[in-house]
C-alpha cells in the first residue's frame, strides 16, 4: 500500500516536473512585468502584442514557416525511397547505409554547424535560405527514415504480393498498396521535422545571415540582449501549436500505437 | 479502425493548410528595396535610442535604417566576416577593443570619410580612429541594489568583501574586453603587462560572485530576480533597471576604465549613405538622445550629460585607459586561462 | 532491380555526400591556421591545432568533464525515466497512456532556448522552488539552483527524459505481458520480475536510449550557455568560444573533430553493449518465430 | 499442352540449399491439388513459384497451356489467398474485392456487380463497407477469397488458408471451399501441412518431403497405398514394423521382428526379402488366432479407444477399439492380427 502510495507520487512528481517549465513559461508569458514576479502584479497579452509587433520576430516567424515547409516536403521526398531501400534493399551495406544516414543523430549540433558553415564558406555559399535548407534537410532526414522505416516494418508484405498477385505491377502496388499504409510514418515524420526545424538552435544559428533568421536565432539573441517576457509568449505559442499538432496526430494515428511500433 | 485515419476532407483540410503556409509566409512584412542601409547593432542599443536617431535620420535624408541586431559584437563579426563578397551590413556597432582588431582587414572595412573625421576636433579624445568612429563611450560602474547592499561601494576592493559572498555578477573576460580582469589586476597591484594578479585577484572574487556573465540581459534579470545584488556593468545597464522601477544606485570606483562602442564602415555599394548615417549620430541632437534615452556619455564635448549621469561622471584623472592591441593580442589566452583558473 | 535500388539510393547518395563533404571540408581546415581578422585559413597544413589541444591538460579537462557529466545525466535519466516507461507500457488506461506520451512528446518537442530562459525563473533564487522551499521552512537561505552545474544538470535531465522514455516505451510495449504473468506464476515477486526478466529483454532498448541520451547531453550547448552563469563550459561551448572570441575556426575544427571520434568511441561501446544483450533477449524468444 | 496446371521438373536453389528439387506434376483443369507435408518441405515454394514470387532455378511452369516460367506474377492471372489473408487493411471489404478489376481497368458498374455477385456468394454482402480490422478472421479469409474469385484467375492458390482459424470454422469454411470450387469449377492448388484437410478436399494429393515429392495421386490411393514410410507416417500410420517377406505355403506372410508373422494378401507383394510392414490402427483387429499382448495404455478418442499394446515377444502396436468394447482397459489381455487387405508393404 505505501509502496503503491509512493509509485503514485513519483510518477505525479515526473510529470509535474515535465511539464512545469512548460506551464511556467505560459504564466510568465501572461505577466504583465518585465521581471517575474510571484504573484503577478497582473495579467496582460501586452508580450503577445510585442511579438507580433516586432519586425524581427515576425520575419523570423515568416522565415521559420517558410523553412519548415520547405524542409518537411523535400526531406519526406528524400526519405521515402531512402527508407525503402533501408528496409527492402538486397545488397552489401544496407546496415552501413541505414547507420551512415542516421549519424547526423549522434553528432553534435554546434560540430554539424561549423562544419556546414565551412563547407559552404569553401563552396562560397552565402545564400542563408539555402544554407539552412540544405542543413536542416540532412540534419533531418535520420528522423524521417526512422519513421517510416518503423511503418514499413510494420507492414504486411504479403499484401504486396496479393497486390501483385491480383494484376497490380510494381510501381501500382507501391502507390495503393504501400504508400498509403506508409501514411503514420509519414505524417509523425513530418510532424517531428517540422518541429524539430521550427526548434533547431544549434545548426542554425551558425548558418542563417541576415535575412533568414529563424525563432530560436531572434529568440536567442532577444534574450541575450533583452529581459521581457517577449520570448516566453514566442515559446507557448510555439508549445500550443505542437501541442495541437501532437493532439491531430493522436487522433489521426493514434499516439500509442504509432511510438514504439516495431 | 487504424487505417481509417484521414477521411477525404480531413485530408483535403490538412493538405490545404500545408499548401498555404508558404502564402501566408510571404504575406507577411517583408523589407523594402532602395536607399536602405543595414545597421549592425545590440537589441537593446537600438530599441533604446539608435531607432529614433535613425527615424530622424529617414526623415532628414530619405535613406531608411534597418536594424540588424546581433547577441554579441564578436558574434556579428563572425556573420560579417563569414558573409563574403557582400556582407549585406553597412555600419557595424562594435566595441572599440573588437574594432581595433577587425577594422584590420582591407577586405571589409573602409577608412571613414572626411566627412566623418574632420568632426574629431569637437569629440573628446579618443573618439576617432581611421576605420572606425566613437557613437558612445562609458565607464565600468558597479550597480548596486540600494534594497540589498546598506552601505554605498566606493573603491573596487569593496566587492572583495565578504558581506558581499554569493552577490555579485561581473562580465566574463570576453565581455567588455577583459575589463573585470583588468580591474582586479589594477586593484590587486598589478597592470596590463602583469596580469598575474588579476588572476589571483579574480580567484579570490570567486566565492562572491554568482555569474560571471556574457550577456548583459542576463545580469541584468540576475539583478532584477535578487539573484545578485551588484553588478559589475556600464551606467546604461542602471537606466534600464530603474525604468523598470527597481532601485539601483550606481559608482564609479577609481581607477574608472572608460570604453568606447563604436562605429565603422564596412566596405559595402552603400558605404556613403551609411557614412551620413554614422556622421548623424555624431550631431548634437542625437548625442543627446544617447546621454539621456542610453544613459551613456556623449562624445561630443559639446553636448550636456543627462541628468541621471552627473553625478558618476569619473573626474578624468581617475579614467584609465588600456592599450587595445596588447588586449586583442592576449584576450585569447586570458579567456581560457579565466576559464580555467577561475571560472570552473 | 539493380537499376530501381541505384535510382532509389540517389537522394540518400546526395545527402551522404553533402553531409561526408561538409565534414571533410571541415576537417581540412583543422589542419590549417586562421588568417588573422578574416574568416579565411591558409596553410601550411599541420598537425598542430590538433596538438594543442591534446597536449593541454586544461583542455582535455574540459573533454573528461563533458564527457563525464553526459555518463551521469544519461544514467541519471535512465533510472529515473524507466518506471515512468514501464507505467505507460502497462497502464490499463488508455486515456493515461495518451495523456502521458503527449506530456512526453509536447516536452521533447518545446524549444530548448524557451525552455532554457524558463529554467532560469524557475530555479532562480526568488524562483518557484525556493520561494516554495523557503515557504515550507525546509531552508532558511535560498539554494543555489542555478548558474552552476546542478542547474545546467536539472534543465538537461528535463530535457533527455522524453527522449530516453519514449525509446524504452516501445520495447516494454513489445514484450508479452504473459512472460511477466509467467514469471509472478512461478513464484517471482514483482522486483523479481522487473530484475530478472523486463529488464534484462528490454536491454538492448534501455542501451539504445542510452545511446541517444548520452549523444545529446554530450552536445549539449544552449543548456550551459544560458544557466551556467559562465561557470559550466562543455565542450560544445568550448567550440564555439573558438569560433566567435578566438575566431580560430581551424582550431574549432581541429577539436570538433576529437570530440567527434571520443563521441562515436563511447557509442560504439554502448552499441556493442547493444548487439550483445540483442542477442541475449533474442534467445529469450526462442521458436517463436516458426 | 493441355489446360490446368503443368509443373515440369521446377527445382529451386538458394545458394548452396536445394529448397525444391524435380518437381513434376500435371494438375487437369478444374481440380484441386494438395501440396501436403511438413513444415520446410517446399511446399510453399512451389506454390509461390506458380504464383510468380519465386524464379525457379529449373523447370518450366505452364499454366493453361502458356508457359509462364518467366512471367512476372501480376500477369499470370493466378489468384492466391494468403496464410494470413493478406486484405489491404486501408481499404473496405469491397475496395479490397475490387482492386483486381480495378487494375483492369473495368467500368464502375461492371466492377459493382461482380463484386457484389463474389461476396454474395461468400456471404459478405453485408460486410462491404467493413475495414479487414473489423472482420472476424472467418469473414477475412472469406474476403480474400472473393478478392481472388472475383477475377477469375486461371488458377487459385491457397496458402494454409484454414491455418488460423479454429476448428470448428475450419471445418465448415473447408466445405464451403471445396463445393465453390467444384461449383466454379476452378483450377486450385492448396497447400497444407494437414493430412484430414488434404484427403477432405482434394482431387490430388502430392506429399512432399525435403522438397521433392513423394507420393502424387488421388487422396484415397495415397492413403490406403503409400509408398514410402515418410508418406505412411505423414498419412497417419502408427505402426510401421521392420522384418522380411517371405513364402508361406501358397501365400506370403511377413516376419516383424519382435513382433511374429502377418499374413499378407496376395495383390501387391511380389518376392521375398527385407521390408518394411505399414499397419494403420485401424488394420488391426482383436483375432483369437492372433498375436498375444497386453494393454497399456488407453485414450478415448470420441468413437473408439485408441490402444496401445505390448505383446508378449516385445513389439508395441497401436489399434483402435469400439467404446463398447470391455477389452479397451489397461491390463487386459488381447490377441491380435493384421487385416491381410489392409497390410501395406514398403521398401526397406
Amino acid at each position: 500500500m505505501i509502496s503503491r502510495i509512493l509509485w503514485r507520487t513519483y510518477l505525479a512528481a515526473f510529470f509535474v516536473f515535465l511539464l512545469g517549465p512548460v506551464a511556467f513559461i505560459a504564466l510568465y508569458s501572461l505577466n504583465d512585468a518585465v521581471y517575474f514576479q510571484l504573484p503577478p502584479p497582473g495579467l496582460s497579452l501586452r508580450w503577445y502584442g510585442e511579438f507580433f509587433d516586432s519586425r524581427i520576430f515576425t520575419r523570423a516567424l515568416k522565415n521559420t514557416l517558410l523553412l519548415s515547409t520547405t524542409v518537411t516536403v523535400i526531406c519526406l521526398l528524400f526519405a521515402v525511397p531512402t527508407a525503402h531501400l533501408v528496409v527492402r534493399g538486397h545488397f552489401r551495406g544496407r546496415e552501413l547505409l541505414n547507420n551512415l544516414i542516421l549519424s547526423p543523430l549522434i553528432m553534435p549540433g554546434v560540430v554539424t554547424g561549423i562544419a556546414f558553415l565551412s563547407a559552404f564558406g569553401v563552396l562560397d555559399i552565402r545564400d542563408g535560405f539555402f544554407r539552412l535548407t540544405v542543413a536542416m534537410t540532412i540534419f533531418c532526414l535520420p528522423f524521417a527514415v526512422r519513421a517510416i522505416s518503423a511503418s514499413y516494418h510494420g507492414l504486411n508484405r504479403q499484401a504486396e504480393e496479393a497486390a501483385r498477385n491480383l494484376g497490380a505491377t510494381r510501381l501500382q502496388t507501391w502507390c495503393k498498396v504501400l504508400l498509403p499504409q506508409l501514411r503514420p510514418g509519414l505524417m509523425a515524420g513530418g510532424v517531428f521535422i517540422f518541429v524539430e526545424t521550427v526548434d533547431n538552435f544549434s545548426i542554425n544559428v551558425f548558418l542563417a545571415d541576415r535575412a533568414s533568421k529563424t525563432l530560436p536565432i531572434a529568440a536567442y539573441e532577444h534574450i541575450r540582449d533583452f529581459d521581457d517576457p517577449t520570448v516566453a509568449a514566442m515559446a507557448t505559442l510555439l508549445s500550443i501549436v505542437t501541442i495541437a499538432l501532437v493532439a491531430l496526430m493522436d487522433r489521426l494515428v493514434g499516439l500509442d500505437r504509432f511510438i514504439g511500433q516495431k | 479502425m487504424m487505417t481509417r485515419f484521414l477521411t477525404g476532407a480531413t485530408r483535403r483540410a490538412v493538405l490545404g493548410a500545408l499548401a498555404a503556409l508558404p502564402l501566408v509566409a510571404s504575406a507577411l512584412p517583408a523589407s523594402a528595396d532602395t536607399d536602405e542601409i543595414y545597421v549592425q547593432i545590440w537589441g537593446t542599443t537600438w530599441q533604446s535610442a539608435l531607432q529614433d536617431i535613425a527615424e530622424r535620420f529617414e526623415d532628414a535624408t530619405g535613406i531608411a535604417v534597418v536594424p540588424v541586431t546581433q547577441a554579441s559584437s564578436s558574434e556579428g563579426l563572425v556573420r560579417l566576416q563569414s558573409a563574403g563578397e557582400d556582407p549585406e551590413i553597412d555600419v557595424w556597432f562594435t566595441t572599440s577593443s573588437l574594432a581595433a582588431r577587425a577594422t584590420q582587414n582591407d577586405d571589409l572595412f573602409l577608412d571613414l570619410p572626411e566627412s566623418v573625421t574632420e568632426l574629431a576636433p569637437d569629440l573628446v579624445a579618443g573618439a576617432i580612429a581611421p576605420r572606425y568612429a566613437a557613437a558612445y563611450f562609458y565607464p565600468m560602474s558597479v550597480i548596486y541594489r540600494t534594497d540589498m547592499v546598506d552601505a554605498p561601494i566606493t573603491t573596487w576592493k569593496d566587492l572583495w568583501d565578504a558581506r558581499f559572498a554569493n552577490s555579485l555578477a561581473v562580465p566574463d573576460v570576453t565581455t567588455y574586453a577583459g575589463r573585470s580582469l583588468l580591474i582586479s589586476a589594477i586593484a590587486n597591484g598589478g597592470s596590463i603587462d602583469d596580469i598575474d594578479p588579476g588572476f589571483e585577484g579574480l580567484k579570490a572574487l570567486s566565492p562572491n560572485v554568482v555569474m560571471f556573465y556574457s550577456s548583459d540581459a542576463t545580469a541584468r534579470q540576475a539583478l532584477a530576480q535578487g539573484e545578485v545584488s551588484t553588478l559589475v556593468a556600464t551606467p546604461a545597464q542602471a537606466k534600464r533597471m530603474r525604468d523598470q522601477g527597481i532601485e539601483v544606485e550606481v559608482a564609479t570606483p577609481a581607477p574608472t576604465p572608460m570604453l568606447f562602442d563604436v562605429m565603422t564602415l564596412v566596405d559595402t555599394p552603400r558605404a556613403d549613405a551609411a557614412a551620413k548615417f554614422i556622421a548623424y549620430v555624431l550631431s548634437p541632437e542625437s548625442q543627446k538622445l544617447i546621454s539621456e534615452r542610453l544613459n551613456q556619455f556623449p562624445v561630443r564635448k559639446d553636448t550636456p550629460v543627462a541628468e541621471a549621469l552627473q553625478s558618476i561622471k569619473p573626474d578624468p584623472e581617475n579614467t584609465i585607459s588600456f592599450d587595445e592591441a596588447k588586449v586583442n593580442a592576449n584576450i585569447g589566452e586570458w579567456n581560457e586561462r579565466f576559464q580555467r583558473e577561475v571560472a570552473q | 532491380m539493380r537499376i530501381s535500388q541505384l535510382l532509389l539510393g540517389f537522394p540518400a547518395a546526395l545527402i551522404l555526400s553533402v553531409l561526408f563533404g561538409a565534414y571533410a571540408v571541415f576537417f581540412a581546415v583543422g589542419l590549417l591556421t586562421a588568417v588573422p581578422n578574416t574568416a579565411d585559413v591558409a596553410g601550411p597544413v599541420t598537425l598542430d591545432n590538433y596538438a594543442r589541444f591534446l597536449f593541454e591538460p586544461s583542455y582535455l579537462a574540459i573533454l573528461w568533464r563533458t564527457l563525464w557529466l553526459s555518463t551521469l545525466l544519461a544514467v541519471l535519466t535512465a533510472v529515473l525515466g524507466y518506471p515512468v516507461a514501464y507505467f505507460i507500457a502497462r497502464t490499463p488506461s488508455s486515456f493515461l497512456r495518451r495523456f502521458m506520451l503527449g506530456a512526453l512528446v509536447v516536452t521533447m518537442l518545446a524549444g530548448s532556448v524557451s525552455r532554457a530562459y524558463s529554467w532560469l525563473v524557475i530555479l532562480g533564487n526568488r524562483g518557484l522552488i525556493n520561494s516554495f522551499l523557503l515557504w515550507t521552512g525546509l531552508t532558511d537561505k535560498t539554494v543555489p539552483l542555478v548558474y552552476n552545474e546542478l542547474g545546467v544538470s536539472i534543465a538537461l535531465v528535463h530535457f533527455l527524459l522524453p527522449f530516453f522514455v519514449l525509446t524504452v516505451f516501445g520495447a516494454i510495449k513489445n514484450l508479452p505481458t504473459s512472460l511477466e504473468e509467467s514469471a509472478r506464476n512461478l513464484g517471482a515477486g514483482r522486483a523479481r520480475v522487473m530484475a530478472k526478466i523486463v529488464i534484462p529483454l528490454t536491454f538492448p532498448a534501455i542501451a539504445g536510449g542510452l545511446a541517444i541520451v548520452f549523444s545529446l547531453a554530450m552536445s549539449a550547448f544552449v543548456f550551459p550557455l544560458v544557466l551556467g552563469g559562465g561557470r559550466v563550459r562543455l565542450l560544445s561551448n568550448f567550440i564555439y568560444d573558438q569560433v566567435f572570441v578566438a575566431f580560430d575556426r581551424p582550431f574549432a575544427a581541429a577539436v570538433s573533430l576529437i570530440f567527434l571520434v571520443v563521441a562515436l568511441t563511447a557509442l560504439m561501446l554502448l552499441t556493442l553493449l547493444q548487439n550483445h544483450t540483442r542477442r541475449l533477449a533474442a534467445g529469450g524468444f526462442g521458436g517463436k518465430g516458426a | 499442352m493441355s489446360d490446368g496446371v503443368h509443373l515440369q521438373d521446377i527445382g529451386k536453389d538458394y545458394d548452396t540449399v536445394t529448397a525444391v528439387d524435380q518437381v513434376a506434376l500435371d494438375l487437369p483443369k478444374g481440380t484441386l491439388l494438395t501440396l501436403l507435408g511438413p513444415s520446410g518441405c517446399g511446399k510453399t515454394t512451389v506454390l509461390r513459384m506458380i504464383a510468380g514470387f519465386v524464379d525457379p532455378s529449373r523447370g518450366k511452369i505452364v499454366l493453361d497451356g502458356t508457359d509462364v516460367t518467366r512471367v512476372p506474377p501480376e500477369k499470370r492471372g493466378t489468384a492466391m489467398v494468403f496464410q494470413n489473408y493478406a486484405l489491404f487493411p486501408h481499404m473496405t471489404v469491397f475496395d479490397n474485392v475490387a482492386f483486381g478489376l480495378r487494375l483492369r481497368r473495368q467500368k464502375r458498374a461492371a466492377i459493382a456487380n461482380k463484386v457484389k455477385a463474389a461476396l454474395d456468394l461468400v456471404h459478405l454482402a453485408d460486410f462491404a463497407k467493413r475495414y479487414p480490422a473489423e472482420l472476424s478472421g472467418g469473414q477475412q479469409q472469406r474476403a480474400a477469397l472473393a478478392r481472388c474469385l472475383v477475377i477469375e484467375p486461371r488458377v487459385l492458390l491457397l496458402d494454409e488458408p484454414f491455418g488460423a482459424l479454429d476448428r470448428h470454422l475450419r471445418e465448415s469454411m473447408q466445405t464451403e471451399l471445396r463445393k465453390l470450387q467444384q461449383q466454379l469449377a476452378i483450377t486450385t492448388v492448396l497447400v497444407t501441412h494437414d493430412q484430414q484437410e488434404a484427403l477432405a478436399l482434394s482431387d490430388y494429393v502430392a506429399v512432399m518431403n525435403r522438397g521433392r515429392v513423394e507420393q502424387f495421386g488421388p487422396p484415397r490411393e495415397v492413403y490406403d497405398r503409400p509408398r514410402s514410410r515418410f508418406v505412411a507416417d505423414f498419412m497417419g500410420v502408427s505402426n510401421v514394423l521392420a522384418g522380411r517377406v517371405r513364402v508361406h505355403g501358397e501365400g506370403r506372410i511377413f516376419e516383424a521382428t519382435g513382433y511374429g508373422a502377418f499374413r499378407l494378401s496376395e495383390n501387391g507383394t511380389e518376392g521375398e526379402g527385407d521390408a518394411l510392414l505399414a499397419l494403420r490402427p485401424d488394420a488391426l483387429r482383436l483375432d483369437p488366432e492372433g498375436l498375444p499382448g497386453v494393454v497399456h495404455f488407453s485414450a478415448l478418442t470420441g468413437a473408439h479407444y485408441v490402444c496401445e499394446v505390448r505383446l508378449d515377444a516385445g513389439g508395441e502396436l497401436t489399434l483402435n477399439l469400439p467404446r463398447s468394447d470391455p477389452r479397451s482397459a489397461p491390463g487386459s489381455r488381447i490377441n491380435v492380427s493384421a487385416d491381410p487387405a489392409e497390410a501395406v508393404i514398403l521398401p526397406a
